[in-house]
């Protein structure tokens, strides 16, 4: 009766170093844990904390539950210290998720900065699998990070960059000695690029608040309707359940009506995120 | 129009044995009303403290043999009586029982306190300065027809609800009935008239304003509005010890810079009139667009305990003003 | 666990003279009370009286500062600084009626003994207060309060 | 009390361009109060006011103003100076930036212990006559409403001012009205009784510490989270640290204005705290704070005779 709050203790089973401050967590999913791309949940470190993070993981990958964190605070900090067969609780998922009726039957332009690709990487892993695959149009990937050396998810990358079936670029703002591929902002990149007519696709936004906003700038500059760009807001948050306040936003709580929004949505709230 | 047919009216020494006997938590608005009750009953910074109390111990955790464990708090509270004043018992019911219980998914913790906790509704006979619960859909005697009500008159206390093998009381004598109509009528004449319903949209509309910076100048940004207020809900969740502790959720307040400060050190809500901004709004249009209902009841705690004399209410009729002034020219106002 | 309580003491040791009076102590096998738990720190001037606040509230029955001797420490004036401020902190402790848990000594590198001696003595002095309680009890009288002197 | 004479100054100052505001007291919404005002107009001034209820240190509002701030003008009383005076000491504000208007002040009043003996009452009401007050017409000992930090406060007199408004002020009251004195004269027992009492009714909304002159940390020790020093949830044992780290903090530096105690929504007297350190600090280390832009802040400083005794 007690449990809203109450985490479930679960073993790391495997830590990826993806760059030198952002780490992924493998956990083993509980079979009763059902989630859709671009929930979250908030994950307890003992002794340290909670923190809410992204699942950057598919649903369509049964076996295990993956979180991207970057070393940022008092709860990552600690959470970064542990390692295969340390404990760890999660309570969730949380949050509305991308909006997967919405998006069937379109194309899909995903754009994504730095540790923000960790939402979309849920969602591309669903739109991917073999499945889903043919519910969805073309599917065109832009992402984008500092330097090369911050690029996250290489081996996904990798993958992707096999595949005939997507379009994927990859670009740094700054690139370096061995750096052979695109380099410049991600929302100059995108225009440069993403030559497509916008009808028939939906883009979906992801990465720090600087970018999403010249991202969107860009969008609706290239004839995207608001309608159509789905973004996720970032907002300090601490019970996941639309309560404890901090993630208001005019009448929406983040956690619970968000995190994804349209940018038709976002229009109507009091730009405070 | 009220009815006072259905109580009766007990004798001021009855009643003081009878509090004797209960020992109900007392809120420190009811004292202002009803003089006769003990110091050492008041519940000094809001009723809330028994439902949402600022430390609640949800779990605790321990390493142990090289595991962690964790394990939940399962006291059970004990029962408590409460009297409130009619603003505060809208809190309760409108606000508080709206976001932890209605609102899914309910919240155990207060639920197993709200479940024990029953109350009694003591109505006002006067506004104070600091009053102005009718602004926001409130009365000085609303209670609804299932409530424990009390109102204070010369000849003793009357009461409504209660049964009489409880306590012993007479029928209204008419010159109870002429009071309590002289009450209502003095509290008709000085009711402060209802915000009107549009205030919501209007105050929506007013988030750009600039006239927020001169609103939140003198507020010192500290907790002491919102944790008297009997509807702030904002809690944190802050574990407190390393290897052996407890998750304690504890009161939060949209006055504190850290409130809303992400680890990357950006902050949505960084300067005072934006959190001043958030704390009107959220009462006067965000809640009520959600929920359908003022965030506030009017009961001016905020101000009697504010450092500064800031006053929610003037800081609505001013964005008020505010709103008016921007309608368009073709407006028909 | 079981045994009789014994208290805890938190000593913050300077790294030049009371550490190093510790461990001449130790090598000396001179005899003191093991209920101390030793944290070093780089001057006395160092010790911030938050950190004494912060091991009483996680549960120290006393806490010990040492430092080198007046005219003694290895950054010339660290100790000085160091006196006054521990003054203000002993001054309000006892304000607050909570002598005696808090303890300052100067205790050179080469005072093995005394530094044996002032651990013997403070664990004492702290044992015939028992446990602390002020810092490590939840006490709270927001819910039911007999003394509020608030109107609000 | 003095209201003409200032407002005269301010629209003046405001004038002739010299300041862009003037920091001051306007009306509160409940009657005997006032509430902080930036007075950025001459029409403005009307509503400015002077009187004994004038109890927010207005220093605290220098510190908040932005960087970009031009000059202003600030109503200071004797511990508003005071405070102008350490912050200036500290650099945390600019001299060629401030206008200090000082006002002699006759001492502080408590609104909720008046109007608990006589009711509603109004500001013309209560006039000040020596040690007395008198209350429509009738005298009453003045030290009965008078805050207890005032009663003991040997500065009504601002050290600090660019203009003084008026000459009268009262001397220092003496003789058996310090509270605070009277508290030592306790044993510890009864001491420890008495502030742990108090102290576990604190329900940490920072009042005291918003409303501080002195306290002007970007961070706060209490809000860290690594190191936690005091867990954000009010009980006894996390309250002792946040108000003892704070008065430490305040060591030497308090100028006992009493604005904290005044703030704090449970009449919780924390002023006690950091005014007997400032006690101390004048009596071992012969210093008080923000009378003298010269004088070496007493932590910054030692003397090789300092007491010693309390060290083993």
């Amino acid at each position: 009766m007690l449990k809203t709050l109450y985490p479930l203790l679960l073993p790391i089973e495997g830590v990826v170093e993806e760059t030198k401050d952002i780490k992924t967590f493998r956990l083993p999913r509980p079979e009763s844990f059902l989630y859709r791309p671009g929930q979250f949940a908030e994950v307890f470190v003992p002794g340290a904390g909670e923190a809410p993070f992204s699942i950057s993981s598919s649903p369509t990958d049964m076996e295990y539950l993956e979180f991207s964190v970057k070393r940022l605070g008092a709860v990552t900090s600690a959470l970064h210290r542990l390692g295969p067969g340390d404990f760890i609780g999660i309570r969730g998922p949380y949050g509305n998720g991308f909006p997967l009726e919405h998006f069937s039957g379109s194309h899909l332009l995903f754009v994504g900065g730095g540790i923000g690709l960790a939402p979309l990487r849920s969602l591309i892993r669903y739109v991917l699998h073999p499945s889903h695959r043919s519910s969805f149009g073309e599917v065109f990937i832009l992402y984008g990070a500092r330097t090369p050396r911050d690029l996250v998810f290489r081996r996904d990358l990798d993958a992707l960059q096999e595949r005939r079936d997507l379009t994927l670029c990859v670009t740094v703002d700054e690139g370096d000695a061995s750096w052979e591929g695109q380099v410049g902002l991600v929302p100059r990149v995108l225009q440069d690029i993403f030559t497509f007519p916008p009808s028939g696709w939906k883009s979906i936004v992801c990465g720090p608040p600087i970018m999403i906003k010249f991202t969107i700038k860009a969008l609706v500059e290239m004839g995207f309707v608001p309608g159509d760009i789905i973004t996720t807001l970032e907002m300090k948050m601490k019970c996941g359940l639309g309560k404890c306040g901090r993630c208001n936003i005019g009448p929406y709580y983040v956690c619970k009506d968000g995190p994804v929004f349209s940018y038709e949505e976002l229009l109507r709230m009091p730009e405070e995120y | 129009m009220l009815s006072f047919d259905r109580g009766m009216v007990v004798s001021w020494e009855a009643f003081v044995r009878w509090l004797g006997h209960v020992r109900p938590f007392v809120t420190p608005l009811v004292r202002e009303r009803l003089r006769v009750i003990p110091r050492d009953v008041l519940t000094p910074v809001t009723f809330k403290t028994l439902l949402f109390p600022p430390r609640e111990h949800l779990y605790h955790y321990s390493f142990r043999e090289r595991r962690w464990e964790l394990c939940l708090e399962e006291s059970s509270p004990e029962p408590a009586f409460l009297l409130l004043a009619p603003c505060e018992a809208r809190a309760l019911l409108d606000v508080l029982d709206r976001v932890f219980l209605e609102e899914p998914p309910t919240d155990a913790y207060y639920r197993r306190r709200r479940e024990r906790l029953t109350f009694a509704v003591v109505g006002c006979t006067f506004f104070e300065t600091t009053c102005f619960c009718t602004r926001v859909g409130g009365h000085p005697l609303l209670h609804r027809a299932e409530d424990l009500f009390l109102l204070p008159l010369s000849s003793g206390i009357y009461l409504e609800g209660f049964e009489r093998k409880v306590i012993e009381g007479r029928p209204l004598a008419l010159q109870d009935r002429e009071e309590t109509e002289r009450i209502a009528a003095s509290l008709e004449s000085q009711a402060p008239s209802p915000f009107p319903s549009s205030l919501p949209e209007k105050l929506y509309g007013e988030f750009e304003s600039r006239e927020w910076e001169s609103i939140a100048w003198p507020c010192l940004n500290c907790g002491a509005c919102t944790f008297f207020c009997p509807t702030c809900f904002c809690f944190d969740l802050a574990v407190d010890g390393k290897l052996r502790g407890t998750m304690v959720r504890t009161w939060d307040s949209c006055m504190f810079p850290k409130f809303t400060l992400h680890a990357s050190s950006h902050n949505p809500r960084g300067r005072k009139e934006q959190r001043v901004r958030q704390r009107v709004l959220h009462k006067f249009s965000y809640f009520p667009l959600r929920m359908g209902a003022f965030g506030c009841v009017g009961c001016g705690r905020c101000l009697k305990v504010c450092p500064v004399g800031w006053s929610i209410q003037e800081a609505v009729e001013r964005m008020m003003c505010c709103a008016q002034d921007s309608l368009p020219a073709s407006s028909p106002y | 666990m079981n045994g009789e309580w014994e208290p805890k003491i938190v000593a913050f040791l300077c790294y030049w003279c009371s550490y190093a009076g510790a461990d001449l102590a130790g090598v000396s096998r001179i005899q003191y009370p093991p209920n101390i738990r030793v944290i070093r720190v780089p001057c006395s001037g160092s010790v911030n009286p938050l950190y004494i606040l912060k091991a009483l509230r996680e549960g120290a029955d006393g806490v010990l500062v040492s430092g080198c001797h007046p005219g003694d420490c290895h950054y010339l004036s660290g100790n000085y600084f160091a006196r006054r401020k521990f003054f203000l902190l002993h001054e309000l402790l006892r304000f607050l009626g909570l002598e005696g848990r808090v303890h300052f000594s100067w205790v050179s590198a080469s005072e093995g003994g005394r530094f044996a001696q002032v651990v013997q003595e403070v664990t004492e002095a702290v044992r015939r207060l028992g446990p602390q309680k002020a810092f490590s009890e939840e006490i709270d009288t927001y819910v039911r309060d007999g003394n509020s002197s608030s109107i609000g | 009390m003095y209201e003409t004479e200032i407002r005269h100054l301010s629209g003046e100052l405001l004038e002739s361009g010299d300041v862009e505001g003037i920091v001051g007291y306007a009306p509160g919404p409940l009657p005997l109060s006032a509430q902080p005002f930036l007075f950025r107009t001459s029409s403005e001034l009307q509503n400015l006011i002077f009187n004994s209820f004038c109890g927010m240190n207005l220093a605290r509002y220098l510190v908040a103003l932005p960087k970009s701030a031009g000059r202003v003008a600030i109503v200071a009383k004797g511990c508003d100076a005071r405070a102008i005076t350490v912050l200036l000491k500290e650099r945390q504000v600019e001299r060629e930036k401030l206008f200090i208007i000082g006002v002699p002040c006759l001492g502080m009043l408590d609104r909720k212990r008046l109007s608990a003996r006589f009711g509603e009452l109004r500001e013309g009401d209560i006039e000040f006559r020596g040690e007395k007050l008198i209350v429509r017409g009738e005298p009453v000992a003045l030290l009965e409403f008078l805050d207890w930090t005032c009663a003991r406060c040997r500065y009504p007199r601002p050290p600090l001012f660019d203009v003084l408004v008026g000459e009268g002020t009262r001397e220092p009251l003496t003789g058996g009205t310090d509270g605070l004195l009277r508290l030592w004269e306790l044993s510890a027992e009864k001491r420890w009784e008495f502030f742990s009492l108090e102290l576990s009714r604190c329900i940490r909304c920072y009042a005291c510490r918003n409303a501080c002159p002195m306290c002007y940390c970007r961070e706060c020790f209490v809000e860290l989270q690594r190191p936690l020093f005091a867990h954000p949830a009010p009980s006894l044992k996390d309250n002792l640290v946040f108000h003892l780290g704070r008065a430490m903090h305040l060591g030497g530096r308090c100028v006992e204005c009493g604005a904290c105690e005044r703030a704090c929504p449970l009449g919780i007297p924390v002023a006690l705290l950091t005014c007997a350190l400032s006690e101390v600090v004048r009596e071992h280390f012969a210093f008080e704070a923000g009378v003298s832009l010269e004088a070496e802040p007493p932590l910054l400083v030692y003397r090789e005779d300092d007491p010693d005794a309390f060290i083993r």
